[in-house]
């Protein structure tokens, strides 16, 4: 009698949670710290799977001597030929991951730097606008773009871990990968808030008037923001396009952007502790409920309607009741505190000025 | 006495406005000047244009470096006027309300190491630096008295240590030349003249001054110089009791 | 230095993420009902997957399928039980709102409970995302409605009770051609679909000696007014003859409606792929007009005069009051087949129920007709009917299928117009 | 000597395609004035504007689904309250109190995507609900033929009743905005309201009601717009106005959401683009009618780049391409 798969569901939870997780720390460097409405995360999660897709795809037949413009990968040969060959080699199936996460990460990283030009000249309301709206742009523009296979996507994508056999362990070595660049996307904005660079981004978030005032290259900040936080969605996408195994243009809806809004939101602005429980109490509860509405036997109403619902109203109620959230912004942490509070408590201070 | 701030015919319309219309000024290397006038005059279009926020329709705006060049400086960015040693502040005081009084502080200086975002994740490649701007800075704000308010929130602040903040944050560079828009704004009497008695202080340790302030009162006893703007153009200028005086000035007050 | 906080924060994280699974667990070993296959007295009880759009873009067809889906259960119950075999099925039916992601996680979900026959996803993108984890978990996968000539693929999990698209193609080529349709113009969705669709007709129609060009839409419009009118444009100034129309079913009758109002579009003949079929939108008096004007047809996938069809449309009218929808019929032969192949396979097993699969469908007969299914496991021999919209009695509108697709000529067993 | 042969729009298809033009036009109008009147008075960027519409529109559907009405006039002053009804509520329950405790435009903007989600969805269970008690699909609902209102016919150019019915209702929400807000009281107040919200506070100008007021026509009147969607197009779902929401929010961008006339330009702006555009590029170079999506968003963007809504949050002061020769 088969029992519950728990280790099946907690691989395939914490690859969802994981993917989401970099989503989320992202979006909260660029709206929580930085002061980007991004509403447009899904574009550059876009650009990363559509990367990782395209170069593992291609690279994979044209490295195995059969020639993708012969057999592209998205005519049903090319699929053939993909299921094939894909993940047969380790060496192989390793270096395009590795390729396909740095591209990812540059692809999607210059796409953010290069839309700070327009949100320049708008303010911060209407941010949100022109990100949605690229995105938007994007999905037309791919839909029509035959080399990734336009509307129809690209399928059959091999995964770097196929070549291990057993499925459950390629599952949890590619869950061991997600989680570890979860810490990395972690550790890496955690140090980076923590730092001068950190106090400058919550000062142009406070105010970017004063900011460009005291010599700050706001431009150049909010550009690195967006090529920072684009950059590793960039890589969660390649990865996400991995776990899918298959990508289209309609997998890049907005909804994709509100869900992981609300994550951030639910877990505290500007904490990035409070993202990663925003993101896993969202995802579990997704996937309890997969697990409930069956039981439930309702068919009058969609309980998904129910559950959208209730993510609209709990981004009102949390601006409305707790706008800091789950978990609050922290305050800065570098020396300096340290360092002023040894002075204060010796009683020295030096006046120097130049 | 070198002027450090020149400004030159200088003229800023908006569509049919003109906020400015050929204004020209000059301010002395360490004085105080002040800048008067009634509501709607172009005092901050002034400010505005000389720091970088707004192209002039006509005109320049020199500055002089410390080795004694002058430089045109109308058309750069506000950052880059700020990297040429122009500090200002505002009518209603921007600070950054989410840092404490200290992080307020430590923002201002240009170079850091922290703030490059190859070195920012590696503490130890800034730490030391930091440490050593931490002290300067609150060796500052212990000078001028905020010594108990280093971990303040800036919410916390009364008005005149938030005016003060916003001064203090530009000391915290080489600036020479402070542009003040209206610093003893809602704050009360004594208060007001303390703030004005620092500004006297570090004009002595050769800051220079450009005060735009409607508390003529306390104004004009501190000030070298008044400029009186009305209309976009210079009504009057000259010593604060001159100006005091001019009946184009008494009539413009009066009647505008 | 590394900040101290850092490692706090992780274990933090860790803590958290272990307490939330335990409580998950608990939630779950609770709420969670019976796994695939359990014993009930001396029976068998084997729960089948379902993950249908019940919302989003094809949540009109979701909604009709899922009552389809409890007819089908409900006769797969009372024929096994006539057969004295003491074994029941049940069914879990999972919402994908047609979206890629949650059909993944919907057939994970399914199996983690140990559950290893799935029916759905509905589109061809949802089963390519899916396809992987069936494949690598051993889960059969049966569409009702995937035709996605990409998915033709040998010996893996998916199957499919419908023809491909380059089936039904060549039906509606066959059907423009013989009513006299020499160029035409393809006005399809820009999507999989669409573009398989329209490329497979052309191919065809260019082979029976008629010419032919594409004209691809944008989906998701709020209206197509305009894609309407630059069609009527096309069709004046480079003088087709008719219209060949491939679409789903709302901007299916978004598009007619438009086009009833059109002078040009009115003057040219109308040939409609299985989309817009069962929408109730077409039944109103423009485009009821409109489609006799024209002498509207369209294919669809049907084995007409089929008894076993008729009484599956009636049992449904009679049941849900509903009409069958497009690829309902689809739908109840995949129930029928998971269930039949799960209690030839022997041993609830991935790989031996589908084995069983194949030679189930050998023999099956249902109201889709011939089920076999073809070495990509998709279905063989389908047969294709001619619809339309014909007036009643009561002066109402209603679909009527009207032909038959049968050795490469189409046979009208009834006027409709 | 040969004729090149160049495919040509034929009168009949440019007069009708004129028609769908001034109708679009008309149609933007009504959805997007309302959009600027609010912003303007209130500065919330409001993502629950295609909400209004939606729910005007089905406001009419569930009127002519359940009790049969093809009375528009009844179906308008239902979908005025059902829309305005919902704009007062935001307002009340969820934008006063923000602001009231100190957010930023910013949260306001996120709060009121917080509620675009919860309408839309709202919207569809009680579409499911309606479904499964009435075993209508509403869906996707055919176009709504309304009685009383005639078509015209002038030439070979046909006017449908939803044509008069949607300039009758354009003129008549010019007319009528024009004399509320030039002629009345309340329109001045609207008026001060918008240009300096603290300073009409403190002239006694009863804020709180202004904007309410404020809210409720804008909502009311994009619910409206709704219903006349539901004359003109194919057919209606539950994403109309969410699949207009890009073109409506252009339309506003180009009255920089603030001036009336502008927007009304925009609007016409946009409609010509986006038809005209594509039927043309479609005739002449072959570009298929799937990229219209494409023209309007780079109308969007191109606004956005080259002249952003003024006060809009305020750009920033920041000058990426300088005048040369600088240095004295």
């Amino acid at each position: 009698m088969p029992e519950f798969d728990l280790l099946g569901f907690l691989i395939q939870w914490l690859t969802i949670f994981g993917l989401y997780s970099i989503l989320a720390i992202t979006l909260n460097l660029e709206a929580g710290f930085a002061g980007l409405t991004n509403f447009g995360k899904v574009v550059f999660y876009g650009i990363g799977a559509y990367v990782g897709a395209t170069l593992t795809t291609y690279l994979t037949l044209h490295l195995n001597n059969v020639d993708p413009f012969e057999y592209p990968p998205y005519s049903i040969d090319g699929i053939v030929k993909l299921i094939e060959l894909g993940g047969k080699s380790p060496p192989l199936s390793i270096g395009l991951l590795a390729l396909s996460l740095i591209i990812a990460f540059i692809a999607a990283g210059s796409v953010g730097f290069l839309l700070t030009y327009p949100i320049l000249r708008v303010g911060p309301a209407f941010v949100g606008f022109t990100l949605l709206s690229f995105g938007e742009l994007m999905r037309v523009f791919l839909r029509h773009y035959e080399p990734v296979g336009g509307s129809k996507g690209l399928a059959a994508i091999p995964r770097p871990f196929s070549w291990v056999g057993d499925p459950k362990l390629s599952g949890f070595l590619f869950l061991l990968l997600v989680l570890g660049l979860v810490a990395f996307t972690y550790i890496t904005m955690d140090r980076l808030t923590n730092s001068p660079i950190g106090r400058v981004f919550r000062a142009v978030r406070d105010d970017e008037i004063a900011a460009l005032c005291l010599g700050k290259h706001v431009p150049r900040i909010k550009a690195l923001t967006l090529f920072i936080g684009s950059g590793f969605s960039g890589m969660a996408g390649a990865l996400m396009a991995y776990y899918f195994t298959s990508v289209n243009p309609d997998m890049f809806v907005p909804a994709v952007t509100f869900n992981v809004w609300a994550m951030v939101i639910l877990g505290g602005m500007g904490n990035f502790t409070g993202s990663i429980i925003g993101v896993a109490l969202f995802t579990l509860v997704d996937r309890l409920l997969a697990f409930i509405t069956p039981t439930l036997g309702v068919t009058a109403i969609s309980p998904d309607y129910i559950r959208w619902m209730f993510v609209g109203l709990l981004i009102v109620i949390v601006l409305l009741f707790m706008p800091k959230g789950l978990l609050a912004e922290r305050p800065l942490k570098t020396p300096a505190a340290d360092e002023a509070r040894k002075l204060l408590a010796e009683g020295v201070g030096s006046a120097q000025h130049t | 006495m070198p002027n450090i701030l020149e400004v030159r015919d200088l003229a800023k319309y908006f569509g049919g406005v003109r906020a400015l219309d050929g204004v020209t000024i000059s301010v002395p290397e360490k004085s105080i000047v002040g800048l008067i006038g009634p509501n709607g005059s172009g005092k901050t279009t002034l400010f505005n244009v000389v720091t970088g926020f707004y192209e002039p329709t006509r005109g320049e705006v020199l500055l002089r470096d410390d080795d004694g060049s002058v430089e045109r400086i109308d058309g750069l960015n506000p950052n880059e006027v700020f990297l040429k040693g122009v500090v200002r502040t505002f009518q209603v005081p921007r600070l950054f309300t989410s840092l404490t009084v200290l992080e307020n502080v430590l923002v201002t200086p240009p170079v850091q190491i922290g703030e490059r975002v190859l070195d920012a994740p590696f503490k130890s490649r800034w730490e030391k630096q930091e440490r050593e701007l931490a002290r300067k800075a609150v060796g500052l704000l212990k000078r001028f008295g905020m010594g108990d308010y280093v971990y303040s929130r800036v919410t916390e602040l009364s008005v005149a240590h938030i005016k003060l903040l916003e001064t203090i944050r530009g000391l915290m560079t080489s600036a020479t030349l402070y542009l003040l828009d209206e610093p003893a704004a809602g704050v009360d009497y004594g208060v007001a003249r303390e703030l004005f008695n620092y500004i006297r202080g570090l004009r002595e340790e050769g800051l220079t001054f450009f005060i735009v302030e409607h508390r003529l009162d306390v104004l004009m006893d501190y000030v070298d110089y008044v400029y009186v703007l009305h209309n976009g153009k210079l009504l009057s200028e000259g010593k604060p009791s001159e100006v005091v005086n001019d009946p184009k000035v008494i009539e413009a007050y009066i009647g505008g | 230095m590394v900040s101290k906080s850092i490692p706090i924060q992780l274990i933090y994280l860790i803590v958290g993420v272990l307490i939330g699974l335990a409580a998950g667990y608990g939630v779950f070993s609770i709420t969670a009902p019976p796994p695939g296959e359990a014993p009930v007295g001396e029976g068998r009880t084997y729960t089948i997957g379902f993950t249908l759009p019940l919302s989003g873009e094809l949540s009109s067809i979701g909604k009709i399928w899922e009552k389809v889906t409890r007819l089908a259960i409900e006769d797969l119950n009372n024929e096994v039980k006539a057969y004295g075999l003491n074994v029941t099925f049940n069914y879990e039916i999972l919402d994908d709102e047609t979206k890629d992601d949650k059909a993944l996680q919907n057939v994970q979900t399914f199996a983690q409970k140990g559950i290893k026959v799935v029916v759905g996803p509905a589109a061809s993108s949802q089963v390519k995302v899916v396809k992987a984890f069936a494949d690598e978990n051993k889960i059969v996968i049966i569409s009702p409605s995937s035709t996605s000539p990409t998915l033709a693929l040998k010996g893996d999990f998916i199957f499919r009770t419908v023809g491909s698209d380059a089936g039904q193609a060549k039906a509606l080529a066959t059907l423009a051609y013989q009513e006299g349709a020499r160029k035409v113009i393809v006005f399809h969705r820009n999507d999989e679909y669409g573009r398989a669709f329209a490329d497979f007709f052309i191919n065809y129609f260019k082979d029976f000696g008629g010419t032919a060009a594409s004209q691809p839409y944008q989906t998701g419009l709020a209206d197509y007014a305009a894609e309407v009118s630059a069609l009527a444009a096309r069709v004046q100034s480079e003088g087709f003859d008719a219209v060949v129309l491939v679409s789903f079913d709302t901007d299916g009758a978004n598009i007619l409606s438009h086009a009833a109002e059109s002078a040009i579009l009115s003057g040219v003949r109308w040939f409609v792929s299985e989309g817009p079929h069962g929408a109730s939108e077409l039944l109103t008096q423009s485009v009821g007009e409109f489609a006799a004007k024209v002498r509207l047809y369209g294919t669809r996938p049907l084995f007409i005069a089929n008894p076993l069809y008729a009484e599956f449309k009636d049992k449904l009218k009679e049941k849900f009051g509903l009409e069958p929808a497009v690829f309902c019929e689809n739908l109840y032969d995949a129930v029928k087949l998971a269930g039949w192949a799960i209690i030839r396979a022997g041993s609830y097993d991935g790989d031996a129920i589908a084995g069983a699969l194949v030679e189930v469908a050998k023999t099956y007969y249902g109201p889709s007709g011939w089920t076999m299914f073809d070495e990509a496991g998709d279905k063989a021999m389908q047969d294709y009917g001619v619809w339309a919209i014909v007036k009643t009695a009561e002066g109402k509108y209603e679909f009527r299928d009207v032909g038959v697709y049968e050795r490469g000529s189409i046979v009208f067993i009834e006027e409709a117009y | 000597m040969r004729r090149l042969k160049m495919p040509q729009v034929p009168w009949d298809v440019l007069s009708s395609l004129t028609v769908m033009v001034v109708q679009y036009s008309l149609l933007y109008m009504i959805f997007a004035v309302p959009l600027t009147l609010s912003y303007r008075t209130t500065k919330v960027i409001n993502f629950v504007h295609s909400n209004f519409v939606t729910y005007g529109a089905y406001a009419a559907i569930l009127l002519n689904g359940l009790y049969g009405n093809r009375n528009m006039l009844l179906a308008a002053a239902l979908a005025f309250t059902v829309s305005g009804g919902i704009a007062v509520l935001n307002n009340v329950a969820v934008f006063r109190p923000l602001d009231k405790k100190g957010a930023k435009p910013v949260a306001l903007m996120i709060s009121s995507m917080g509620l675009w989600i919860f309408y839309k969805y709202l919207l569809y269970t009680i579409i499911d609900l309606a479904t499964y008690f009435s075993r209508i699909n509403f869906v996707s609902y055919p176009k709504i033929v309304y009685e009383w209102i005639p078509s015209l016919s002038l030439g070979s150019v046909k006017l449908s009743s939803s044509f008069i019915a949607t300039s009758l209702s354009a003129a008549a929400m010019i007319a009528g905005l024009y004399a509320l807000l030039e002629k009345t009281n309340l329109g001045r107040a609207m008026r001060a309201v918008s240009d300096n919200p603290t300073l009409s506070e403190i002239s006694g100008i009863p804020r709180h009601m202004v904007v309410n007021l404020t809210w409720l026509i804008a909502g009311g009147i994009a619910g409206v717009g709704g219903v006349l969607w539901t004359s003109y197009a194919g057919s209606i779902t539950p994403e109309a106005g969410d699949s207009m929401i890009l073109q409506i929010f252009t339309v506003g961008f180009i009255g920089g959401l603030s001036s009336l006339t502008r927007t009304c330009i925009g609007a016409v702006l946009v409609a010509s683009i986006e038809n005209y555009g594509i039927t043309l590029l479609n005739q002449f170079f072959g570009v298929e009618t799937s990229y219209k999506p494409f023209l309007t968003f780079i109308t969007l963007i191109t606004t956005l780049v080259v002249s952003p809504p003024l006060g809009a949050g305020g750009g920033l002061p920041y000058k990426l391409f300088r005048r040369a020769g600088r240095s004295a």
